[in-house]
This record gives C-alpha cells, structure tokens and sequence, in this order.
C-alpha cells in the first residue's frame, strides 16, 4: 500500500473542519478566517484530487489507489478506499465544486459563517468518500451521513420554507436508505463479505436479486430522483442556499445514478435486466413529465430543479441500456450536468443576491444590464439544453443512441425530452434576458465580480472542454464501462442458456 | 379429618375476608379484614406445617404492617365516599375478567405436573426429625447468608426512604440534647446562700439562655391538613 | 375427600391472587386499597411457596417465602410513606383525577 | 464458602453504610462528600468487578462472569454518570440531601445483584433492592406534587408488577422444585415434558421485567413517571435500571429458560414490535422533552429486545451492544435536559432549547450528535447499535422484525429532527444560565464517544461477545 492518497482528499477538508471549530474571537474575525480556511483547505484538497486525476491510469480495470484496512474485522467489514474509471472523475467533480461553493457564499451567506464552512467541508469528506468507498457498508455510512450536514445546510440558512424542505429531503432520503441497509445485510450473510469486487463475482439467485433490486432501487430512485419520488428535490433546491442547490445538483443527485452503476447492475444483472423496462417507462415519464412541468414554473430555481430532474431521467435511462454507449453517455451526462446545473444554479444566485427575488417575472433586459452576466448565462443554457459543442451535447447524444440499439420508442421518449428541455429552458432566458426593462431598480444592477468571474472561469472552461473534446473525459471511463458491460452480457447470457435448458 | 375440616374452615374466612377488603366501602374496614385475612392464611400455614412462617406472619403483618396501615388510614383525614366512583362500573367488568382469569389458572394448575426429577433438584431438602424454626434457622444463616443479607439491606433502604420521604425537621421542636445534659454537671455550683436571701442577692448567675435562632421560615405544606 | 393436597392451597392462592389483581383494577382512586390488594397478591404468593414447599420436602419455598415477607414489609412502608407526602400536597389520595400528569 | 467471589457487591454494601453514617454525623450539609465517596464507591467496585474471578458462590445464589462484569460496568458507569449530573441540579432545586447518593448506591448495588442473580430469590431482592430507592427517588421532590405523583404511580404499577413475577417465580418453583438457575435449565431441558405452569410463570416473570424497562404493554408509567420525577432521577432511571433489567431477561431467557424458547420467544417479538411502534409514534406530538424522552425510551428497548428475541450469540451481543451504546447516547441526552435552566428555574418544553445553536454552540452540537445518533444515522454510535440488532434479525430471518425496525427508524427521527431544528431554525431564546460542571464533563465524554464510537468500535464488541461467550458457553 503505497501513499493514501484517497483517504488525504477525503479527510483533508474534515482536518480544515476541525481548525474552524477552533477559531475563538469576534465574529467577524472568525467568519473570515472560516472563509479562507475553507477556501484553501478545499483548494488544496482540489490540488490533491488532481494529482488522482494524473496519475490514473485509464488503461486499466482495476481499482485503483486502493487502500485497505481492517475496521470490524469479525464481520469482514473493512475500510477499503479506492477508484476505478466510473469514480473518479466524480471525485473530481466534487472537490472542484466545493472550492466553487465556498467562493460562492463568500458574501451571501453573513449569518453562522463559521458553521457553514464546516458544513460545508463535512459534506465534501462524506461525497468524496461516498466515492471512494470499495466496501459496500462503508458506501452505505458515506452516503447516509450526507445527510446531516445537507439538512443543516438547507435548515439553517436556507428559504421561507426551510423546515419544511430540509424535513422533506431528509425523511424521503432516509426512508429510503434504511431498506437499502436491510438489502446490505442481507447481502451480507448471503455472500459473507461486503467488499465490492468480492461481491461482484459472487452469483445471487434471482428471487434474492429481485427483492435486493426493490431495496436498492428504494433508495437510489429517492436520490436520484425518480418520477414519481422526485417531489422532495424542487423543495429542497428552492429553499437552499445557492451553494447548498449547487452541491445538491451536482454531487447528490449523482450518488443515486452512481449507485445503480456501482451496485445494481454488476451485483443484480438479472434483476436489471428484469426490471429495465419499467426504469424506462419511469425514466421516460420523468423526462416528458417534469420537462412540461418546468414549462409552467414561475420560479428560476424550481424550474431548474425539474429541468435536473429531467436530465436524471436521461441519466436512468442511460445506464439501464445496459450498452456501451448508453451507459458512457450516462455518465457524460452525469459529469456535464453537474457542471453545468451547477453553474445554473450559481447563475440564479448571481441574480439572486443582487435583487433577492427568484420570480422570473421579476427580471427582464437584464441582457443589457449585465452583459456579461448574460453571455455566460447564455453558454450554460446552451449547455443545457444540449447544444453541440457545449458539454450536454456528447452524453444525451450517446443516450440517445443507446436507446436506439435497446427501442427505438425509448430513444424518441428520450429525445422528446432534449425537445422539451430547449423550449423551457430558452423560455426562461429569453424572459429573464431578453425584453423590455420593466422594473427601474435592475437598471442599478452591476455586472459580475472578479470573484464571480472567478467562480465562473472553471466552470466555462469545462463546459466548453467536455463540449468540445469530450473524448478526454469519455476515455476514463470507456474501458471500465466496456468491461461492466461485459460482464453483464455474460450473466444474462448465462442466465437466459439456463432458463433454455 | 380435623385439619381438613380446619382447612376449609380457614380457607373460606380467608376468601370471604379477602373479598371483603376488597370491596368494603371504608378502608379501615378493609385493614381490619386484612388483618383477619392474615391470621387465616397463618392458619393455613399452619396446616402445611410451616409453623415459623405462620408466627411471622402473625407477629409481623398484623402487628406491624396492617398497624401501619391503619395508622396512615386514620391519619389521612380522607373522604372516602367520592373514592367510590367507578367502583360500581367497573364491578361487572372486573367480575367477568376476574372469573376468567382465575379459570385460566385453575386450568394451568389442573395440569399441573412435576418435573421428572424433582426430588433430585431440591436445594435444601427438610431435615428430617427437626422442627420447623430450627431448619430454617439452619439454612437461613449458612446457604442463604447472602440472601438474607441484601434483604437486611433492602429493610435499611426502606427505613432511609420512609425518613426521606416524610421526617420534617422542625427547628421550634423541644429536643433533649443529653450531652449537654451530662456537660452540665461541671457548671453547676452548689451555693448556700443565707436562709431568707434570694438567689439574686446571693449574686449567683444563671447560666443565660441559648441566642434564639432566627425564626424558622414556615413549612409550606405543613400547616393546613393535619 | 377431606385429604388436604397441594390443589387445594392452589385454587385458595389463585383466588386470592384474582382478588388482589381485580382489587387494583377496580379501587383504582384508592391508593391504600390498593396497597392492600398488592398485599393480598404477595399473600396468595406465599401461600404458594408455603403448599409447594411442604409437597416437595424442600425448605427452599420456606425461606423464599420468609423473603418475601420481609421485603413486602419494606414495600410496604415505602409506600405509605409516599402516600403520605402524595396527601400532603394533594390533600386527597385519589389517583385517577389528578391530571398534572396526563395519562 | 466462596464469599470472595462477591467482593464487589460485598465493598459497595458496606462503603454504602459508612458512607450513610459519615453523613448522619456532622450537623451540615453533607450532600457533596457524600456524593464523591459514593462516586469513589462505584470506582472501588468497578475495579473490584475488573479484578472479579469466574465462578458462583453462595450456594449458587450467585453468579459472576464475563457477561455480569460487562453489565455491572454498564450500570456502575451509568450510575455513577446520572449521579454526577444530579449534584448540581439538587442544590439548585434545594434537594441536597445526602440521602440521595446513598440511595442511588443501594439501587446500583441492587443492579448488581440482579445481574449476577442465578437464583429466582436473588433475582428477587436484587429487583426489589433496586426499586425501593427507586420509588424513593422519584418521589425525592416530597414538595411537589408532580413527583409524588410520579413515585406513587410508580410504586403502585412497581409492586404490581413484583407481584406478578412472584407468583410466575412460585409457579415456577412449585414446577421444578428448585429456584436455581443451573438446575431449572437442567428441570427444562426437554421442552415437550413442560407443564403448562411452567409457562405461565415464565410469562409472568418476563412480564415484571418488561415492566422494569417499559416494554410495551408495560409501559404505561413511563411517560408520566419521567416528567414527574426530578430531571437527574430520570436520567438515571432511562439508563442504569434498564441495563439491569435487560441483563436478567438475557440470563434467564438465554439460560434456565433457553430450551422452551418457543413459549416466550413470540411475546418478545410483540412486546419489541409493539415497543417500536409506540415510541416512534407517541412521542411526535411531545411538547414536553421529559415525555418525549421516555416515548424515545421505549422506541429503544424496543429495538433492544428485537436482538432478544432474535436470540442467539449475535443477536445477545447486539443487545449488549446497544445497550452500552445507548446508555451513552441517553446520559448524554439527559445532561443538555439538566442543563435547561433559566434564570434559575428548570424548564422541559421542546420550544424552550430554541436558539440554542447560538447561545450555547457547544451544548447544542452535543445534543444535535445525541439526536442524530438516537436516529440511527452513521457515523454517529446509533447507527452501529441499531445494526448490530438488525444483523441478526436479517441472519434469522426476522424480515418483519427488521422491516418494522427501520421504518420505526424512519419515523422516529422525525422528532428527533425536530429537536435539532428547534435548537438550529428556530428564532432565539434568552440562553440558559451557566452550564453546570459536572454537565460539561458528562456532555464531552458521551458527546465523544457517541462521535467516535465508529473508530473504535473492536473493543466493546469484543468485550461483548466475550460476555455473550460466557453466557450461552
């Protein structure tokens, strides 16, 4: 075992945690330092992921950078850290968000500084370590224990209707979560080991897989979100903070589709195949559905929000065609929405700070207000609606024609949704950008930053680079996906030969 | 034939009077019922030829435990007519649950059978040839020394909680303070003053009385009800 | 007929355990009937061991009866106690109508 | 006579009496020597309990091995917590008597004898040695009418429920013929020859125990007796009485009564179904924190009894698991309740820990790890005791158990939330005063342990299968 490389980015940001914790003295001072702190303990935690980033070798199926060591030994429970092709790149999209974050309530956030950058930096150790973790119960403690830090996030310094939001997304998330811990266990005694690769080659009778499929999907449907468990996602974007929505779009939200990917399809092939229709059914239902109810949304963050859950749905869709391209695409479209829906979000709190309302009806001409503002908008929006060249393109594209090899009808529900997607999301900008200066309190608006354009650079240069050149992102994970997709094939072929015999 | 007849004899006062403290409209009645209870169940004992259990039963629960009860019944000045409520209500329904429940047991007794190897799992098996109190006394002392110890133990508890619970110190009360009683002797000086003088011009000095402490503030809850 | 057996101390100790059972449910306002009825209940008890113990030959139901006399005693004086002190800030002994404490 | 064996029981008794007469003895208030001899006490015996030989003595009354000294070291450190968290609190509520800590020594050393009973008659005083202190502490505020109440309810429903068990205890005897642990489960070995007396009595007894921990349907005092009794009288008696209680209902139903698991086996598994569902869903409409802890309470020994009723090595050890766990989790808990005090008066509404984010951070952090601990989210201790009863339910195929287990979860950390909003959302409240010492010290050490219980977790659960080891052998 060489460097622990994987366990410093994880808890590196708990070690900046525990030095904010410290900081006595004014308040001013305090939230400061917390600040900065934050700030660099999350830039070099970036610094970190990226040496990961170099030193992966994408050749290769294995997981890589592993560490082991024993933690609840009677049990075979083991801390096990690790990446292989499918996690790596979602390492990465964590930590850079974080920074991104921290920057982004540099001023928006004046109340309890201190707590929220140790919110904040809890957060990122338990997504970092969401993906990392190779044991399925150490995934599980990870993934759980996002929670808290979201719900305070949400609770704390959120909306109006904080409370009732931050209630909602905890209770919905851990309803389903606890089924998926019985699933676990139940895996547990059935294979005797919660290690990821051991369990892949372990072989589970189908009844067994179907009922673990059930409890799996509880929990990562829930995450996703899914049609029709997706009503806790709206209320909790509309009421957290910016930096809380960013984190919840980017990163969340990519836990559940990063579960089926990790779990469900190489431990449950069977089940997944089984129960593929139905996922497209759903995912097709979320695409058409949310997408026409984003149409009708008066509020710029809930309209995204359904427009992420549509995105999801796509994503659902991807990695239950169970082939190259879709499963690549899904992912594509996973890394590429949280860059940009990040930035969406970030894009709406620009606004937001400035005038602190969310109606759409509030704004319009703030092209000629902020023009710069309204050009980056403008890429993201673009981005998001799928537009070549810009980052959503290539997945939804790969999707598509993923789709098209399982059902033609799957690929046209799915283009259907890139239809839609472009009519509300160029809806919202030509209303918010566009027309006639109504109000006289915009025209006093300033344009951005330097430390919003700082915020923005990464995020533009990656959107236009995965748009671009998504080759550079697609080769880390082909292989591996090539490989799962494999298997798969393989364990439906050998349990479609022994239902012919 | 006697001790049957004894038997019944008792065991029917026992139940009539266990009845009755039960359902009697004024609790002193039910302790005196208790107490005829207690003395038929030592009856019973008797019988069976626990002859020490009975004595104890007789000395202890009557003389001690039912007069405590009905020292604390008479003392708490309470209208028992309104505690009655309910008690006609719930007469039928209790009846009916009680039968039921005395049925089921009789019916788990009327299975009743020994373990196989009773007789070989009895701890302390009755010496033969020697009275009751004196077998006990044999065990009571040697295998059950630990017992018999945490239940000296739980009657100490039971003294410290009955204090805690109701002594109130009472400054104004009148104590006698015995060492200082027995201290005293050292300051007493016999004197002869002349016959016809009083002390006073006899210049002898009283001892002056303690300073009063500062008046003790008022008992919240002791003043009004008894 | 008239042979006394260990049934018949039985069926007297399970009537006097229904008594004292149905006393607690139906005295419910008066603690001290109460206090009673768990009296009669360790009685029935006693009656038990003292029946068991002379049908097996064995001391043991004997001195677990002693036992039992011994702590009801103690309870029982704790439990005046606390009746004591519940009257003195009541002023009244009944259980069920007094709501500070919702049931 | 092996007498040495109880060495531990034996020094506690008698520091015990010299403790009580080292305070009847001088004229002032000895509240606070008396309170650190009888800590000092607990440490002798918790030594005394480390250095303990394995064997039984006195006849076979008594028992000690791996699983009393895991218990016993439970409940002494739980005592000995609840002790320290009452010190402060009495002076405050004119309540120091040093009566107080002598009492909660008897009621620990009654804790003790019943965890090494192995005999019905030790199981019997020891029970009783620890309730009457009990009823004694509840009622301890003799000045308010609202403890009164609180000890005579539990006295009566006390002296109920040892009436019971008596009578199932005489059943039982009168089957058998002996009281003894060893020789009832060599009596019950073959299960097809057990009366149904036997059974009966086994019912009654396990039913006075689910008294003692407010399992439902013997729960009912719980609520009222929890508000009633002074605040550090109920942190001990959510704690350190149910480790005892729970430890004998392991004993006798992992021993004597382990052959004719199938009579008792089914209303364990109500009486944990039933306790799960009412404490997740009795204590969402609390407003009175007292109250809601005692519904929260029962969620838990509902859980507890859940590894019981699984049986087996795993499923003891997840009940010793959890009970370590949340001893810690609920002292904790009960420290931030003590600590509720402002401008001298004690308050116990939920609405009153508003704010509390903000004025006391520290407290409010504690607390909010207690509550998401409580709710069984990892990483916090919660978490891993509500798995270590879940696994065996799932290995045995307890399904309905385990399902219900979960939701419950779900449903339980609904409040348990809602108390970290309170202290997080809500608009502030006037702080309370000054944090007592003795709560601070309580607050860091549960605090850490329930945080880092996760780093750690081998050498409880080792300590724990060694006890279960030594029980089921």
């Amino acid at each position: 075992m060489g460097f622990p490389l994987l366990s410093l980015i994880t808890f590196l940001p708990l070690l900046g945690a525990a030095i904010i914790m410290c900081v006595r003295g004014e308040e001013q001072v305090v939230a400061s330092n917390a600040r900065w702190t934050a700030l660099w303990t999350s830039l070099i935690t970036f610094g970190l992921s990226l040496i990961l980033w170099a030193q992966f070798d994408k050749t290769s199926v294995d997981f890589q950078f592993v560490e082991q060591l024993s933690w609840l030994p009677e049990f075979g429970v083991s801390y096990i850290m690790g990446v292989d092709g499918i996690s790596v790149l979602f390492i990465l999209l964590s930590t850079l968000l974080t920074p991104i974050c921290v920057l982004a309530s540099w001023e928006s956030v004046q109340n309890r500084v201190r707590e929220y950058m140790v919110a904040f930096l809890i957060l990122e150790t338990m997504m970092v370590g969401m993906f990392a973790a190779l044991d399925f119960m150490l995934f599980y403690i990870f993934f759980e224990a996002v929670l808290i830090p979201m719900f305070l996030i949400i609770g704390i310094w959120g909306g109006a209707r904080r409370v009732y939001a931050s209630y909602k997304f905890f209770l919905y998330t851990l309803l389903g979560s606890v089924l998926m811990l019985l699933a676990i266990i139940a895996l547990w005694y059935q294979a005797g080991t919660t290690n990821i690769a051991e369990l892949a080659e372990y072989d589970i009778p189908f009844n067994m897989q179907v009922w673990l499929f059930l409890a799996f999907f509880a929990s990562f449907a829930v995450k996703v979100p899914m049609w029709p468990v997706h009503t806790w996602l709206p209320d909790a974007h509309v009421e957290a903070p910016t930096a809380g929505s960013v984190i919840l779009a980017g990163v969340l939200l990519k836990m559940g589709a990063y579960g089926f990917l990790r779990f469900s399809l190489p431990l449950l092939p069977e089940a997944s195949f089984y129960f593929a229709p139905f996922i497209y059914v759903l995912s097709i239902v979320a695409v058409v559905y949310t997408s026409l109810v984003a149409l009708a949304q008066t509020d710029m963050k809930k309209l995204i929000a359904y427009s992420s859950v549509a995105h999801m749905g796509i994503v659902t869709l991807g990695i239950f065609t169970f082939n190259q391209q879709g499963i690549e695409g899904a992912l594509f479209t996973m890394l590429s929405h949280g860059v940009v829906s990040g930035a969406l979000f970030l894009c709406v709190g620009v606004l937001y700070d400035r005038v602190h309302s969310r109606e759409i009806a509030r704004y319009g001409g703030v092209a000629k207000i902020m023009p710069a503002y309204a050009l980056i908008f403008m890429l993201f929006t673009m981005a998001s609606v799928a537009l070549p060249g810009t980052a959503g393109f290539p997945g939804e594209f790969l999707v598509i024609l993923g789709a098209w090899a399982v059902n033609p009808w799957v690929a046209f529900g799915a283009a259907l949704g890139m239809i839609l997607g472009a009519a509300y999301m160029l809806f919202l900008y030509r209303r918010v950008a566009f027309g006639r200066i109504i109000r006289d309190d915009l025209k006093s608006l300033l344009d951005l930053s330097p430390r919003e354009y700082a915020i923005f650079a990464p995020l533009i240069a990656l959107t236009l680079w995965m748009g671009i050149y998504p080759q550079s992102f697609l080769s880390f994970f082909s292989v591996t996906v090539a490989e799962l997709v494999q298997e798969h094939q393989a364990a439906i072929g050998a349990a479609s030969r022994l239902a012919g015999l | 034939m006697i001790a049957g007849l004894a038997f019944y004899l008792f065991a029917f006062i026992l139940i009539a009077s266990a009845v009755m403290v039960v359902t009697s409209r004024n609790p002193v009645y039910s302790v005196l019922y208790l107490i005829l209870a207690f003395f038929n169940a030592a009856a019973l004992f008797l019988i069976a030829g626990a002859e020490f259990l009975a004595m104890i039963l007789v000395i202890v629960y009557v003389g001690a435990v039912a007069v405590l009860f009905l020292f604390v019944v008479m003392m708490l000045d309470i209208g028992f007519a309104q505690m009655r409520e309910g008690f006609q209500r719930y007469l039928p329904v209790g009846a009916v649950i009680g039968g039921i429940l005395f049925l089921e047991l009789l019916l788990v007794l009327g299975a009743w059978r020994f373990a196989a190897d009773v007789g070989d799992l009895r701890l302390s098996p009755t010496p033969a040839g020697v009275s009751n109190t004196e077998a006990l006394g044999r065990v009571i002392y040697t295998d059950y020394i630990y017992l018999f110890q945490a239940s000296g133990l739980i009657l100490l508890v039971a003294m410290i909680g009955a204090i805690v619970l109701t002594l109130r110190d009472k400054p104004q009360a009148k104590r006698q303070n015995i060492a200082e009683q027995i201290a005293r002797s050292s300051e007493v000086v016999m004197a002869q003053p002349a016959i016809g003088a009083g002390i006073n011009r006899a210049e002898i000095l009283r001892p002056l009385p303690p300073p009063v402490a500062e008046k003790p503030k008022p008992v919240a809850h002791d003043g009004g009800h008894h | 007929m008239l042979t006394i057996g260990l049934a018949h101390y039985l069926t007297v100790g399970a009537i006097l355990f229904v008594l004292g059972v149905l006393g607690i449910f139906l005295n419910r306002k008066n603690v001290i009937v109460i206090l009673m009825s768990v009296e009669l209940i360790l009685l029935a008890v006693n009656l038990n061991f003292v029946a068991f113990s002379a049908r097996l030959d064995d001391l043991t139901g004997q001195v677990f009866a002693m036992f039992i006399l011994t702590v009801a005693a103690a309870e029982a004086a704790i439990g005046l106690a606390i009746v004591v002190i519940y009257f003195r800030n009541r002023g009244s002994i009944e259980v069920d109508d007094v709501s500070a404490l919702k049931g | 006579m092996n007498w040495t064996l109880a060495l531990p029981e034996l020094a506690l008794a008698l520091s015990g009496l010299a403790i009580l007469v080292f305070g009847v003895i001088p004229k002032r208030d000895t509240t606070f020597p008396c309170t650190m001899l009888v800590l000092g006490a607990f440490l002798l015996a918790g030594v005394l309990v480390l250095a303990q030989g394995e064997g039984t003595a006195f006849a076979g009354q008594y028992v000690a091995d791996a699983f009393s000294g895991f218990m016993k070291l439970l409940a002494l450190a739980a005592a000995a917590l609840g002790l320290l968290l009452a010190l402060d609190w009495n002076e405050k509520e004119r309540l120091s008597r040093f009566e107080f800590p002598v009492l909660v020594l008897f009621a620990t050393l009654g804790m003790m004898v019943m965890i090494s009973a192995n005999d019905l008659m030790s199981l019997y005083l020891g029970l009783e040695l620890l309730s009457l202190p009990l009823y004694v502490l509840a009622s301890f505020d003799r000045d308010n009418g609202r403890s009164a109440e609180a000890g005579l309810k539990y006295f009566v429903l006390g002296a109920l429920a040892s009436g019971l068990m008596l009578y199932g205890a005489s059943l039982v005897y009168g089957f058998a013929g002996t009281t003894n642990f060893d020789r009832l489960a060599d009596a019950l070995s073959s299960p097809q020859d057990v009366s149904n007396g036997v059974v009966v009595g086994i019912i009654f007894i396990i039913a006075a125990m689910a008294f003692k921990i407010a399992a439902v349907p013997f729960h009912m005092w719980t609520p009222d007796v929890y508000e009633g009794a002074p605040t550090p009288v109920t942190a001990f008696f959510a704690s350190a009485p149910k480790v005892a209680a729970v430890a004998l209902l392991v004993r006798i139903l992992a021993g004597p009564f382990s052959d004719v698991v199938g009579q008792w086996q089914q209303v364990i598994v109500l009486a944990s179904l039933g306790s799960m569902i009412l404490g997740a869903f009795a204590a969402i409409g609390q407003t009175n924190i007292k109250r809601l802890m005692a519904y929260s309470s029962i969620g838990h020994v509902g859980f507890t009894l859940m590894g019981l009723a699984v049986g087996g090595e795993s499923g003891l050890r997840g009940v010793l698991v959890y009970m370590a766990i949340y001893i810690a989790m609920n002292i904790g808990a009960f420290a931030v309740l003590i600590a509720m005090r402002r401008d001298g008066r004690a308050v116990e509404g939920v609405e009153d820990l508003a704010g509390l984010g903000r004025s006391d951070p520290g407290m409010a952090l504690a607390m909010a790890i207690f509550m998401f601990s409580m709710a069984g989210i990892p990483p916090l201790a919660g978490f891993f005791a509500k798995l270590y009863v879940l696994l065996p339910a799932i290995e045995q195929g307890f399904w309905l158990l385990a399902v219900v287990a979960v939701l419950c979860s779900v449903v339980s950390a609904y409040y348990y939330l809602r108390i970290v909003k309170v202290m997080y959302f809500d608009a502030a409240k006037p702080g309370f005063d000054a944090r007592p010492t003795g709560v601070s010290v309580v607050l860091a050490g549960t605090g850490a342990f329930t945080l880092f219980f996760f780093l750690f977790p081998a050498p409880l659960l080792a300590a724990a299968r060694q006890a279960v080891a030594a029980l089921i052998g």
